[in-house]
């Protein structure tokens, strides 16, 4: 088995030509925004002596008098509504502790899953002392953003039948920013997987289900062997997703799909080879560019 | 055998005590013997480590910090002669699952070091309000190379001696709670040196109440 | 003192500066990907490297955690191989601590923390190679890190050291004139404001060259802010090229 | 016993000093003497048929037989019925930490408010001051406060509104702070009008009309820990007559 | 152990006092707490009580081989070392942050500014120098550690006397303090710190902070000078923002403190001299408060031995016999003698005395609180009288003990002389 070896070089940006680059409002921290008092100051911006200062470096949004500063790369802002993929960090007295790449610890109360035998079952003390049988530490799950605290922890529901524990699969962690917001972010690929694209930078890569179980609660995983085909369709997606990311480009089901079908004359263990990463990126933008054109 | 009795050697330096010292501890004093001199400050009973939680008593450490350098051996054994007396004393099973702390800083070190220890450890402990069964004092006794008894002796006392002795003595029968002995004595000796310990104990205790009487004189 | 000439006549120093001078300053932003927020910098010869972690929830004893801020958490270690002499202890030694504790003093002042409530942020810094100035080359390579994870601060925070020879301040000391015996003075700026984030001065200075002496040292750091400046204006028109809808 | 007890009231006892039961110490001419009941306070302690002091202090009566000593000690122990001022530490679920300058911290249930319900939880943040009282304070129990009395009312108790100093005096002071006819206390009226609240563990909280006001009470009582009654008087009269 | 956490309630009022230009001790922004220097029995043991901080140093020496790269200088060693005693926060054996701090601030004020002439320290050269350790221990903990440190350290740099040493061919000998007399260091300077505190983002600055203010603090400078008006240090710690005129003025300021910091510690130094010359004893003795209520004294005693012999027998028979049988002494009445017949208490402390004793102390507790009281007048600006000085003084009660009339019973009981205590305690004024 030859390895493959590599001296660091200076990685050549994917250059499109559209260097629109004074389109945007770019800042610094420190910058002055506006010395205007009539705006409202939103995240990453704050008050010096009556002038809207950025606070992180990125790109200036206004909506109405808000003003924001959107930095390029950040943790995981969870908004009521979000899909994440998370991890159980720690089992708590009527809670999980659930690590989803936002600043604090989500929390996924008792009495917001279901539990096995009817959704609207009183949680019994006895529920309470069996947590760990349903998540244990390490555990990873799907789920929606509930709600919010002051804090900015997030509070975490699984109240549907398509969150819940995950089973046999495979978990990317990106840069939350470059998931693009969707109708849903549970996807049936044509291609043979699933994906499932939380907002948080998770992604969850897992063989199609033949069926939906009723009545597992969310809480039984499959342990039946994947076939080797889907392991390699899986991986294939995996190295895809890493390509994108290492570019920059939004992830969605289209732009994933695109990815794949360009990937596939090369053999996946070369997929993520530099120029092999440039030259599909390159084609899913053309193809992404085309389908919108 | 008598002639030990007649021997001037047997003296206790002057000694002073001062208590509530520190406004930080719950419970200081510092003892002098000579030019010996330790401070002593009480913690407690206060919050404890659980790894050192003790569920039916408290748990008491004992720290002794040297005036150069850091504590060594000479130190841990120290500490656990002083501890050992003091749990003995203390009624430790009053506050279980929290935690004494008593640290004693040496001052200056003139000869009998441990017995100095052992009394500002019990002032100290008075001064914190801890219950105690009873009280105790340290006693030093040297045996010189002509078998004089040499009591509470000096540094330099300390280094012609033959033999070493301290004893902690408790207040209400005056018996040894601790000894630690270094050199090589009979047991004539030992009990002779214990006899006078204790005839020496009871000066300190009575040094104890008149200290902590005038202490109290303003509310009396 | 050594027989070395610290500033010759003509106004040079031994690397050829002038008096004013600042040494080379390179820098990348973005350089690891797992990081929240990584960034190289060279200053001369000193290269130092820096990640962000966090804001996340405390790991370890939850009882360092403070209920209206973040905790700053920062470690400071030299390569093995970064200086001359090849160094036993790569961090843990007292001035190691002391450099992590000045790190997190200076990234206290300059992080907005109170956004974070009950969250920690991780800064770590290796010093790759070494040739004087390390804790300002800490300190701007930090900023470069802290702004790449997107975390909010007043104002970049760019550090400088400067000596004082002759009646003349240096800037930007390098080794050899750091261990030659001047009186150094190692400042941390928020240029904008001109607030000082931290002070540390060694050695014996008379206090009416005080004055001098940090006014020198804040020309210096506003000189590096303006590099830093353009390293991240840099990266952010690349990569928000990349991201473009 | 009864009788020697009496006659060192008002002395200085040690630890270790003992009062055997045996009531033939006291010659009594006439008939026998019946074995009296003896209530011990801190400071003392039933071992066998003695009674033992345990702390160093004075030797306090209270008709009709009740004895304790009464000792200059700084870290408080908790005792049930005590009202303390607690520092709420944490907040978490359904109770709040409070620290009281004892061995470990108490717990104080949200309910435990006047008129806290459920859904009206009591304001309180972490860093408030609360005025409580131990309905559980056992060595081998974690002590556990309320801020109601048995009938629900909050009879003086609660969080503290703002202002305010907090400051720490000897156990010793504050019992007699709040003996029914405190001098320190009637001395402290005749010199400014202030809101002075008073716990238990030695911690006292005085507000008064100015921040100056505070500061001199603050430092009176604090250096009265150690005044005879007359030198006390004297400082005060000459803060009273002082150019204030 | 946890230390008692800070209440909101002392935060908001603490600062609102700060803003008043009010300090919980009653002081003004600019001063200093009492600062009273004391020395040890040693050479080089010092103390120092800043209001209620109170640190002990100790100077020792020891001959080691120099370092490398300097094969002529002797070598200086700091430690500080915060005792648990200090305050319930100090873990022993732990490099905490402020372990750290202090450690640095100390050897960066004393050991870089090149105070002490480390060349005369060498021995032979390459072969032996002198290793100076200082160790610093905190006793008690009320704020501005660093100052305190400081002045110890300093200090006791100046009290230390080191063996002198005699070269003979290859031989050191080292000469004890009766052959020749130790030789002092040789102290170029004396760089002493000073701390300012600053409160709501730099807008109110104090001097010498006290615990409870250092924990509303939003950051600290320590400035270290000498009385030449060189800075030997600077070290800004704690998230502040600091605008280059606030360092300038506290500079301004720290010159001024430290020149009087300097005059003290000359003084003290000059004193302990003189008490040294006249053959005094200088121990703790002699430091010890002799007019505190909580302190005691006894001159030497004798134990009485008469019926140790008996007593030793008796041990011999309890050794054999059950130990039930000793004669066990219950104190049946506390206070009175017990067993022996030892010797007559000496201490007046008979109530009635006491109610003299207390007397008379109050009369001169009144004539001192006068004095006082003229005193801060002159010092007060706007006549705020009640300062903590004064009631601090309430404190000390003098309660002068009866001449002790011992009888002398025993053959071992010397008169002891008792020296004039030569009071060191000096307030800053």
């Amino acid at each position: 088995m030859a390895a493959d070896m590599r001296l660091p070089t200076i990685r050549k940006p994917v250059s499109l030509s559209v260097s629109t680059s004074d389109r945007k409002d770019l800042v610094v921290p420190g910058d002055v925004i506006t010395s205007d008092t009539g705006f409202m100051r939103g995240h990453g911006t704050y008050v010096d002596e009556d002038k809207l200062t950025a606070s992180v470096a990125g790109e200036v949004q206004r909506v109405d008098k808000l003003i924001c500063v959107r930095p390029l790369k950040t943790r995981f802002n969870g908004e009521v509504g979000d899909v994440v993929v998370g991890r159980i960090t720690e089992v708590q007295q009527k809670r999980w502790k659930v690590e989803t790449n936002s600043r604090l610890d989500s929390v996924l109360l008792l009495s917001s899953v279901n539990l096995p035998g009817g959704e609207l079952r009183r949680r019994s003390a006895e529920d309470e002392l069996t947590m760990r049988e349903y998540l244990q530490e390490g555990d990873l799950i799907s789920a929606e953003v509930q709600s919010v605290f002051s804090d900015g922890a997030l509070s975490l529901h699984t109240r549907s039948l398509k969150y819940g524990k995950l089973g046999q699969g495979v978990l990317v962690q990106l840069s939350p920013s470059l998931i693009k917001r969707q109708k849903t972010h549970f996807h049936n690929l044509p291609c043979g997987a699933s994906i499932i694209l939380g907002n948080n930078g998770f992604v969850w890569l897992y063989p199609t289900p033949e069926q939906q179980e009723e009545e597992a609660g969310g809480f039984y995983t499959s342990l039946e062997p994947v076939s080797l085909s889907d392991r390699e369709v899986i991986s294939r997606l995996r190295n895809c997703l890493l390509a994108l990311a290492a570019h920059k480009v939004l992830l969605y089901d289209t732009s994933v799909l695109y990815c794949y079908e360009s990937s596939l004359q090369h053999q996946v263990k070369d997929i993520l080879k530099p120029e092999v990463m440039e030259e599909i990126v390159m084609l899913t933008q053309q193809k992404l560019l085309e389908q919108e054109g | 055998m008598m002639e030990v009795c007649g021997s001037s050697n047997v003296t206790l330096r002057e000694f002073g005590c001062e208590q509530s010292l520190l406004s930080r501890p719950d419970g200081s004093a510092s003892f002098i013997q000579g030019d010996t001199s330790v401070m002593a400050g009480v913690y407690g009973p206060a919050e404890v480590k659980v790894s050192k939680e003790i569920y039916d008593r408290a748990t008491l450490e004992v720290l002794i910090q040297p005036k150069v350098g850091l504590p060594s051996v000479r130190e841990r054994s120290q500490e656990q002669c002083v501890r050992e007396t003091c749990e003995a004393s203390l009624l430790l099973s009053l506050h279980p699952r929290s935690s004494l702390t008593l640290i004693l800083q040496v001052l200056h070190d003139d000869g009998s070091l441990l017995s100095c220890f052992l009394n500002a450890a019990c002032m100290a402990l008075m001064d914190a309000g801890l219950p105690m069964s009873c009280l105790f004092c340290g006693v030093t006794c040297a045996i010189d190379a002509d078998g004089q008894i040499i009591t509470d002796p000096t540094a330099a006392q300390e280094k012609q001696s033959r033999a070493l002795m301290t004893f902690a003595i408790d207040s209400t029968e005056h018996r040894v709670m601790m000894s630690s002995t270094k050199g090589s004595f009979s047991v004539y000796e030992l009990q002779q040196c214990i006899a006078v310990s204790q005839k020496a104990s009871e000066k300190i205790f009575q040094f104890y109440r008149d200290s902590v009487r005038r202490r109290y004189s303003k509310t009396l | 003192m050594a027989g070395l000439e610290l500033l010759s006549d003509q106004g040079y120093r031994l690397d050829g500066r002038k008096a004013s001078e600042l040494r080379k300053v390179q820098a990348r932003m973005g350089v690891f990907a797992q990081a929240d927020g990584s960034a190289y910098l060279e200053q001369g010869n000193t290269k130092a490297l820096a990640v962000v972690y966090g804001p996340h929830e405390i790991r370890g004893s939850r009882s360092r955690a403070l209920h209206d801020r973040a905790v700053i958490n920062c470690q400071y270690s030299m390569a093995t191989f970064s200086t001359a002499e090849r160094k036993r202890r790569p961090h843990g030694d007292r001035k190691s601590t002391e450099m992590s504790l000045h790190l997190k003093q200076t990234f206290e002042a300059a992080v907005m923390t109170q956004l974070y409530p009950r969250s920690q942020i991780d800064i770590y810094v290796k010093i790759l190679q070494s040739d004087g100035g390390n804790y300002s080359v800490c300190v701007n390579a930090a900023t470069l890190a802290v702004i790449d994870a997107g975390i909010p601060m007043r104002d970049y925070v760019c550090a400088c050291t400067v000596g004082f020879v002759d009646e003349t301040p240096l800037a930007d000391l390098c080794y050899a004139e750091e261990s030659g015996g001047v009186s150094s003075l190692a400042l941390a700026l928020l240029p904008r404001g001109g607030q000082i984030a931290l002070l540390q001065m060694d050695a014996r200075l008379h206090q009416d060259h005080l004055e001098t002496l940090i006014e020198a040292a804040m020309t210096a750091c506003k000189g590096v802010s303006k590099v830093l400046d353009e390293v991240v204006r840099q990266h952010l028109q690349e990569v928000s090229v990349l991201t473009g809808e | 016993m009864f009788s020697t007890l009496k006659e060192k009231v008002g002395e200085v006892l040690l630890p270790g000093d003992e009062f055997s039961f045996d009531t033939d110490d006291t010659i009594s001419l006439t008939e026998h003497v019946k074995p009296e009941k003896v209530v011990c306070g801190p400071g003392l302690r039933r071992s066998g048929d003695r009674l033992v002091v345990c702390k160093s202090g004075v030797l306090r009566h209270k008709q009709p037989n009740l004895f304790w000593i009464e000792s200059q000690q700084r870290r408080y122990v908790p005792a049930k019925g005590e009202t303390i001022i607690g520092i709420v530490t944490i907040k978490s679920g359904d109770v709040f930490k409070v620290d009281f300058g004892g061995s470990e911290q108490a717990s104080l249930s949200y309910l435990a408010f006047e008129g806290a319900t459920k859904r009206n939880r009591p304001n309180v943040q972490v860093g408030d001051l609360v005025f409580a009282q131990f309905a559980i304070a056992n060595k081998d129990m974690e002590p556990e406060l309320v801020c109601i009395d048995s009938s629900g009312r909050a009879n003086g108790m609660g969080v503290f509104g703002g202002g305010g100093l907090l400051f720490k005096v000897s156990l010793g002071l504050v019992r007699r702070l709040l003996t029914p006819h405190s001098e320190i206390r009637s001395d402290l009226d005749q010199l400014f009008p202030c809101e002075l609240v008073v716990g238990m563990n030695g911690r006292v909280w005085v507000k008064s009309s100015s921040i100056q006001q505070s500061l001199i009470i603050t430092n009176l009582l604090q250096s009265s820990d150690t005044m005879t009654a007359s030198q006390r008087q004297q400082l005060f009269q000459r803060v009273k007559q002082g150019p204030l | 152990m946890k230390d008692t956490p800070l209440c909101n309630c002392e935060r908001d009022f603490l600062l609102k006092a700060i803003e008043e230009k009010k300090r919980l001790d009653g002081r003004q922004t600019y001063d200093y707490r009492k600062i009273k220097i004391t020395f040890g029995t040693d050479y080089g043991c010092c103390f120092v009580d800043l209001g209620k901080t109170r640190v002990m140093a100790q100077v020792s020496c020891e001959l080691v081989a120099p370092k490398d790269n300097r094969p002529n200088e002797g070598i200086m060693f700091f430690n500080v070392e915060l005792s648990p005693m200090a305050s319930p926060a100090f873990e022993q054996g732990r490099q905490s942050e402020l372990s750290v701090k202090l450690n640095r601030q100390l050897e960066r004020c004393l050991r870089n500014s090149k105070c002490i002439d480390t060349e005369s320290l060498c021995v032979v050269s390459g072969e032996k120098v002198w290793q100076i350790r200082v160790d610093v221990h905190m006793l008690n903990h009320d704020g501005n550690l660093m100052d305190a440190v400081s002045i110890a350290a300093i200090t006791a740099l100046c009290h230390f006397r080191r063996p002198d040493v005699g070269i003979q061919g290859d031989e050191v000998t080292v000469y004890s303090p009766e052959e020749r007399d130790p030789i002092p260091l040789s102290i170029y300077h004396m760089p002493i710190s000073v701390s300012f505190s600053f409160f709501q983002e730099g807008t109110y600055l104090l001097v010498d902070p006290c615990e409870r203010e250092e924990r509303v603090m939003d950051g600290l400078l320590m400035i270290a000078m000498n009385k030449h008006r060189e800075i030997c240090s600077i070290q800004s710690s704690g998230g502040i923002m600091l605008l280059k005129e606030q360092v300038m003025r506290c500079s301004k300021i720290a010159s001024v403190k430290v020149s009087e910091i300097t005059e003290l510690i000359n003084k003290a130094l000059e004193n302990d001299k003189k008490a040294r010359k006249a053959g005094g004893r200088c121990g703790f003795a002699e430091s010890m408060p002799q007019e505190r209520i909580t302190a005691l004294k006894k001159d030497k005693t004798a134990v009485e031995m008469t019926d140790v012999s008996e007593r030793a027998n008796e041990i011999v028979q309890k050794a054999e016999a059950l130990p039930q049988t000793v004669p066990s002494p219950v104190v049946p009445v506390p206070g009175v003698g017990q067993v022996g017949q030892g010797p007559q208490n000496t201490w007046g402390l008979d109530e009635e005395e006491d109610e003299e004793d207390s007397d008379e102390e109050q009369e001169e507790q009144v004539t001192k609180m006068e004095e006082e009281h003229s005193e801060n007048k002159e010092e007060s600006r706007g006549g705020e009288v009640v300062e903590i000085s004064d009631s601090e003084e309430e404190e000390v009660v003098i309660l002068h003990p009866e001449k002790p009339d011992r009888t002398p019973k025993n053959t071992g009981s010397t008169s002891h002389q008792k020296v004039a205590a030569s009071s060191k305690k000096r307030t800053k004024k």
